[in-house]
């Protein structure tokens, strides 16, 4: 049995990624972007073992990223990192004020064994596909 | 009695704008002068005979005495009907945003779904939509104190966020959901959403609003009484009192224990 | 070399005691900066992931150009599209800013800002309600209560505490930290949160509910309340508004928690209402934490050049201003926009991915010193100095207070404004084809 | 350049409507002349307009213009020929300030306030205004180190920190607003009156005005001290007025030039002792200025319609604020001032509006000197500066006055005196109250007339004063002053019949003070404890860099000027 919880998602600011982001394609940058925080509760409940990852999915995509445990966080709370791993979740609805809503999205968090991906595989559907 | 019918030649991702297709700018023009109309398509200037086939069936008519009828997708057209007097506007399919806005008169129809901003500042006139709109019905612009005045909107279908913002007169109807915060800053209007919404009536200070649906009250909304109201039982509060508001808000009883 | 006082040129701080040392290989330190600034200011160098010639993708793959080639393509795509959109500006100087305006009026564009993705619901807010604001200073001489509203500066402004607010000292504020009472309400216990004297858990997409209750309670109307508001007990809010009313000056900053949650502008529309409301009690002020150094500048320069700050489409020759209609993320995810200049922000990893999507479907010219997601999906890529670093020019702090930025090295590449003025004169050579 | 046969209203030079030629050689008035001719027969030629107090650029006219993009959507004019893209009315882009100007005749304009520590942006914006030659006055009247000076009675320290602030500023003149207020403010209060101390530093608004204008008058600067009151905008505030005019009297200038400038008189002229018996005491104001001559004012007309106010006076803001239930901006800023901006509407109806709209031009009319009252709005405090010509025609019509006043609550005639003035003033006492008069007051020796060596700017209107009789025919008078037929601007046209026909870059006036440099000494080691303890910013990044001004024209002053 796969055992998932609903969580609502919050993205922000981190000093870690903010000190990178100024080298995006870094390893730093992929480090410090791609994980997830959650309680400890949650992270109990989900039972995920060292080396595994968390399959995040929201109406708008699915990603996978390192977890992290932040006592800060209520059961319930998943933080990520702002940036493309984060905004695979994020819908383009703007409610017409030209922002999308990067805090409170609905997802299901469930572990998994896949590996998370670098930057250029996350775009990598983009990269050399225009003339 | 005149009636103009307009059919996309192409369709077109680019948003044309095409603010003079009201029954005022058209009921007098001959075809010719129907085909040079000016238009926008993005930063282009265009003139109307390249984006619509023009068919009329009629002799110049007064204003009210004009229907225009728009024939195909016309999602990605901005601004039909804005400050319209008198007569009528059909679409039969979708319609772009600002449909209406300022208008003052005469009636727009919309077989399809609106886009945002519909009847955006309007002084009088109807709108009527089968389908759903999208953000901002009836609201004011950016920075406006005062939105819908006068005339009303029908909406069968859902609307989006922020559903007569600002409204000052007049009446919305929305039978299906409503986004958040429909209402807010009500200076008069009157609002009825027969589905679900969110924080109405958000620093209204005059006007109604009743939600047939299930919502959320804010905190600035004081419990009055319950009332009857054709056959059906709303819980009466007055609000929003952060702006020592006076306005009604009507919740239908059967549908917030759900 | 040793240079004093050089702005910082990371975040909305704009800290400018910062003491840069260089030698032949560029710079050495950054002494005062904090760990996001130090990433940008040592971050110029080669190995840091900078571009190092002008590229046009061909067949795919992006091939080194001159520059003067990489212009007139650039040129080519924004004159021949019907609906292009420019967009970033939030690091770089005022000076291409002006540059970026003048393009916009020239093409026919949409212009718009990073702040669209961060605190453009607060310009918003401030065209409901007005901005009750102050300069940081004011803070840091006379504020004896501050109020961290949706905002983690430990993280994000890692030295607005100590510089401008909570531990800042100052004229009324000798006591620093100390005589101060510090608040933060947020959704997480974030590490500013442990810091505060007292933190408020709110739920997330409730900050309307639990502002305009604060606003009732200071209205003397709390009776109508309920014991509980979005989970927060009648009491603890009685008490933040008590604790409000006894400060001699309070300070409220706010940020991302309020813009990009459920209710956007309207979060903002009521706390602004709450911060005018409180001044009938006692001294109030409020303040978006802007994000990147002057992402605040491009909002100053559109006022003055054009009437609005963000979001504004030239394509009729006047400006145009609407977000939710005219905004970046819109005319993408409904594909209006036919072809994007990109210039000092990185839109492929700060949009959503769906609107990511829609930006790789058409040209897109990307101006930046470099490489990162959206090089990944541009077509032109120019690359130019660090405005800030490597180019002097106008930057605005986070409360409106201009700043000179300094030329702390030479640069190799062209700076944005030269680049700009390039584009447009390459453009304007070409025939109107409208 | 030879403009002739116009008929010329140079009253600064005497000449009252002689028909005349003037020439213009390498952008000054000149004997002679070559280059093109412009037929100016039949038509009315004036010096350029000076405009003395105008918001046209800096932090509030932003703040103004960004929670305002309903008065944005006002203005709307596309990029068309020269001309780049215009929006607003009460808050316009700069462009539109340049071009808007331009086309009624002005070619000069003064901003009226700017804080020292954010004048980087004021010249960013008085920059992007194309056409105009422009200054900005400097805030000094809630600043911590004029107070401290003043609480020591240092008038060499003080005089240093002007002329440090003016050069700090790139600034023009020393501009006093509610002193004191703005420092009560950063803590929510306000000071009374003249004689309140300000909270934390123990002196009063008027040692604050008295010792400003001392330092004022020690430092020779072109300018006079200019004067927003105290407790502006509140009912009964006339006597303030006249008390603060009272203290002035000993104020010796140190040129030919008045003692103190009193901005937007209109607001501080009120009787009454709340809003309901609320009166016009410009009447009072008047006589004074009749009986006596160390002072100035500008007008502060009020037009009806809407207006964004914006103003250095805080509390005024917030008060109007929570009266009218509008939009608040404010901006304080640390160690300096304080700012607010509120949007209004000027309404027809309202007796209030009613009677401040009288009091400007009573003060106008029963003033005697024209060389004492300029026409100005307070742009856009009042109304916007594109009202000059309605403000020029009902200062020219008794009839256009009647039939205003009939617009007008009947109880209009019981607090104010407008409906009995018959003095309608001719062509000659506009051109000194829009030209000669606001030139002499702010000290620019080559704006404001056309003798020879002044700045080539010339304003010609189609219209001929021996033909129109302006009380009777009022609209023409506002018509061909709203859209000047030639505006030349150092002798090149830049507006002709409403079009721009040249974007020159104008010119920014400051004042380049010197002061011994022992006080500047004493000054330094106070400043430097200021930087290090208090401001948010380093010294070395405070004052303006040369960078701003791409065309400064420093006017010298300064006590070696003095003596």
């Amino acid at each position: 049995m796969v055992v998932s919880v609903k969580a609502i998602m919050i993205s922000g600011r981190t000093l870690g990624q903010g000190a990178a982001c100024e080298a995006k394609m870094s390893p730093d940058y992929f480090r410090e972007a791609s994980s997830c925080s959650l309680s400890q509760a949650d992270l109990r409940g989900l039972g995920i073992s060292p080396g595994e990852n968390l399959e995040v999915t929201s109406e708008h995509g699915t990603v996978i990223l390192t977890p992290q445990e932040d006592r800060g966080l209520d059961p319930g709370l998943i933080f990520i990192p702002m940036g493309p791993w984060a905004n695979c979740l994020v819908g383009p609805d703007t409610s017409g004020c030209g922002t999308p809503q990067y805090k409170g999205v609905h997802v299901e968090v469930k572990v998994t064994t896949f590996p998370v991906l670098a930057i250029r595989e996350l775009f990598g559907r983009f990269g050399g596909t225009r003339t | 009695m005149r009636t103009i019918t307009l059919r996309p030649l192409a369709s077109h991702l680019v948003p044309i704008e095409a603010e003079g297709l009201t029954p005022d700018g058209l009921a007098k023009l001959s075809i010719e002068e129907m085909e040079a109309l000016d238009l926008w398509l993005g930063n282009r200037r265009t003139r109307l005979c390249e984006l619509f086939a023009i068919e009329v069936d009629g002799k110049p008519a007064p204003i009210e005495e004009t229907t225009v009828i728009l024939d195909g997708d016309f999602s990605r057209v901005k601004r039909i009907g804005e400050r319209m007097s008198g007569g009528m506007i059909q679409s039969l399919g979708d319609l772009g945003m600002h449909a209406g806005a300022g208008m003052s008169g005469g009636n727009i129809l919309i077989k399809g779904s609106a886009g945002d901003w519909l009847g955006r500042e309007m002084r009088g006139g109807s709108i009527e939509v089968e389908g759903d709109a999208g953000n901002y019905v009836g609201s004011g612009y950016r920075g406006e104190r005062c939105g819908m005045r006068g005339g009303s909107i029908l909406v069968r279908g859902n609307a989006g966020v922020f559903l007569g913002e600002h409204i000052c007169g007049g009446s919305i109807h929305v039978s299906g959901n409503a986004g958040d915060y429909p209402g807010a800053a009500n200076g008069g209007g009157t609002i009825s959403i027969g589905g679900d919404t969110h924080l109405p009536g958000a620093e209204m200070t005059k006007g109604s609003i009743s939600v047939g649906g299930r919502t959320t009250v804010l905190p600035g909304f004081q419990f009055q009484d319950e009332v009857e109201l054709e056959g059906l039982t709303y819980q009466r509060y007055v609000g929003d009192l952060v702006e020592n508001g006076k306005g009604e808000l009507l919740l239908a009883l059967a549908q917030q224990s759900a | 070399m040793i240079q004093e006082d050089v702005v910082c040129s990371f975040c909305g701080c704009l800290c400018d005691d910062i003491r840069v040392e260089t030698n032949d290989e560029g710079i050495v330190k950054a002494k005062g900066a904090c760990r996001l600034g130090s990433s940008k200011i040592l971050g110029h160098g080669p190995g840091h992931g900078r571009i190092s010639k002008p590229m046009i993708r061909q067949d795919g793959e992006l091939v080194e150009v001159e520059y003067q080639v990489a212009y007139d393509r650039a040129a080519r795509i924004l004159k021949a599209a019907k609906r292009p959109l420019l967009y970033g500006w939030a690091s770089t100087v005022c000076e291409a800013h002006e540059e970026g305006v003048l393009l916009a009026e020239e093409v026919g564009a949409v212009i718009d800002s990073t702040a669209t993705v961060c605190h453009g619901p607060s310009v918003i807010g401030v065209e409901e309600k007005g901005l009750a604001g102050a300069t940081l200073g004011q803070v840091k001489n006379r504020a004896d209560l501050i109020l961290f509203w949706g905002c983690n500066p430990a993280e994000a402004h890692p030295r607005h505490m100590r510089r401008y607010s909570s531990n800042s000292t100052g004229r009324f504020t000798p006591e620093g930290r100390k005589g101060r009472t510090v608040i933060v309400i947020d959704v997480r216990e974030t590490r500013t949160a442990r810091l505060a004297d007292r933190f408020i858990r709110i739920d997330p997409g409730t900050d309307y509910q639990v502002i305009s209750a604060l606003r009732l309670i200071l209205a003397g109307k709390a009776e109508i309340l309920g014991d509980e508001v979005c989970g927060i007990s009648k009491g603890k809010l009685v008490d933040l508004v008590d604790i409000l009313k006894k400060a001699r000056f309070g300070a409220i900053f706010f940020g991302l928690g309020l813009t990009h949650s459920r209710g956007r502008y309207k979060n903002i529309d009521c706390a602004l209402s709450l911060t005018a409301e409180l001044n009938a009690h006692t001294k109030f002020m409020i303040m978006p934490m802007r994000g990147h150094y002057n992402v605040a500048g491009i909002g100053q320069v559109m006022a003055w050049e054009g009437g609005y700050p963000m979001s504004v489409d030239y394509s009729r020759g006047a400006p145009y201003f609407n977000p939710g209609e005219t905004a970046a993320c819109d005319l993408l995810a409904r594909r209006e926009a036919d072809a994007a200049l990109i210039i000092a922000a990185d839109p492929a990893s700060n949009f959503p991915r769906s609107i990511v999507e829609a930006l790789a479907e058409i040209p897109v010219i990307q101006i930046d010193p470099y490489e990162n997601p959206t090089t990944l999906l541009a077509d032109v890529v120019i690359p130019c100095a660090i405005a800030g670093v490597e180019v002097e020019g106008t930057a605005y702090r986070m409360d409106g207070l201009p700043l000179r930025m300094r030329k702390v090295i030479e640069p190799v590449h062209p700076s944005d404004e030269e680049i700009l003025k390039e584009i447009r004169e390459s453009a304007r050579r070409l025939p109107d084809d409208h | 350049m030879i403009i002739k046969g116009g008929v010329v209203y140079d009253p600064a030079n005497g000449v009252l409507g002689e028909e005349m030629d003037i020439c213009i050689d390498a952008g000054a008035v000149a004997e002679a002349a070559g280059g093109p001719t412009i037929d100016a027969r039949g038509m009315l030629v004036l010096p350029g307009g000076v405009d003395a107090h105008s918001h046209i650029a800096g932090p509030k006219l932003n703040a103004g213009r960004i929670m305002r993009p309903d008065d944005g959507r006002i203005g709307t004019e596309p990029r068309r020929g020269l001309c780049r893209p215009c929006t607003g009315y009460t808050v316009p882009n700069s462009s539109a300030i340049g071009y808007r100007y331009a086309r009624m005749g002005y070619t000069t304009v003064f901003e009226a306030a700017t804080p020292i520590i954010e004048s980087r942006h004021t010249h960013e914006e008085l920059e992007a205004i194309p056409i105009l030659d422009k200054g900005a006055l400097t805030l000094f009247g809630s600043n911590w180190t004029v107070m401290e000076c003043v609480g020591e009675k240092d008038l060499p320290k003080l005089s240093a920190y002007v002329a440090w602030g003016l050069r700090a500023s790139r600034g023009y003149g020393v501009k006093i607003v509610n002193p004191g207020g703005g420092e009560a403010w950063g803590f929510g209060s306000n000071v009374k009156g003249l004689h309140d101390p300000v909270p934390e530093f123990n002196v009063t608004p008027a040692e604050i005005i008295h010792e400003l204008a001392r330092a004022n008058e020690r430092l020779c600067l072109p300018h006079s001290i200019h004067l927003h009151f105290n407790n502006l905008g509140k009912p009964g505030n006339y006597s303030t007025a006249i008390e603060t005019l009272d203290l002035l009297k000993d104020i010796v200038p140190s040129r030919d030039r008045q003692a103190v400038h009193v901005t937007h008189m209109q607001f501080s002229a009120y009787g009454g002792t709340g809003w309901r018996d609320f009166e016009s005491k410009a009447p009072e104001i008047a006589d004074y200025y009749n009986k006596n001559d160390h002072a100035t004012m500008d007008m502060g007309q009020i037009i009806f319609g809407s207006a964004t106010t914006m103003t250095a006076d805080g509390p005024l803001e917030y008060a109007n604020a929570r009266l009218l239930h509008q939009k608040w901006s404010n901006h304080d800023i640390e160690l300096e001032e304080s700012s607010g901006v509120v949007p209004l509407v000027y309404i027809r109806g309202s007796p209030v509006n009613a009677v401040q709209w009288a009091i400007g031009l009573e003060l106008a009319l029963l003033t005697e000197d024209p060389w004492k009252v300029l026409l100005t709005t307070d742009n856009p405090n009042g109304g916007p500066f594109v009202k000059y010509p309605e403000v020029i025609a009902l200062l020219m019509s008794h009839k256009r006055r009647e039939e205003e006043m009939a617009k007008l609550p009947e109880l209009l005639s019981k607090r104010s005196v407008i409906g009995s003035i018959e003095r309608e003033l001719g062509w000659g006492e506009i051109a000194v109250m829009t030209r000669a008069a606001p030139a002499h007051v702010l000290g620019l020796k080559e704006k404001g007339h056309l003798g020879v060596g002044a700045d080539g700017d010339v304003s010609i209107y189609e219209i001929d004063p021996r033909e129109v009789d302006p009380g009777s025919d009022p609209a023409l008078v506002e018509r061909a002053f709203t859209q000047a037929k030639y505006t030349i601007k150092a002798g090149e046209v830049v507006s002709r019949d409403g079009e721009i026909a040249g974007i020159p870059q104008g010119r920014t006036f400051w004042t380049d003070a010197n002061v011994p440099e022992e006080d500047m000494a004493r000054l330094m080691a106070s400043l430097k404890e200021k930087f290090e303890k208090y401001y948010s910013i380093q010294m070395s990044n405070y004052m303006v860099q040369e960078a701003y001004l791409s065309r400064p024209v420093a006017v010298r002053a300064g006590v070696e000027v003095a003596q």
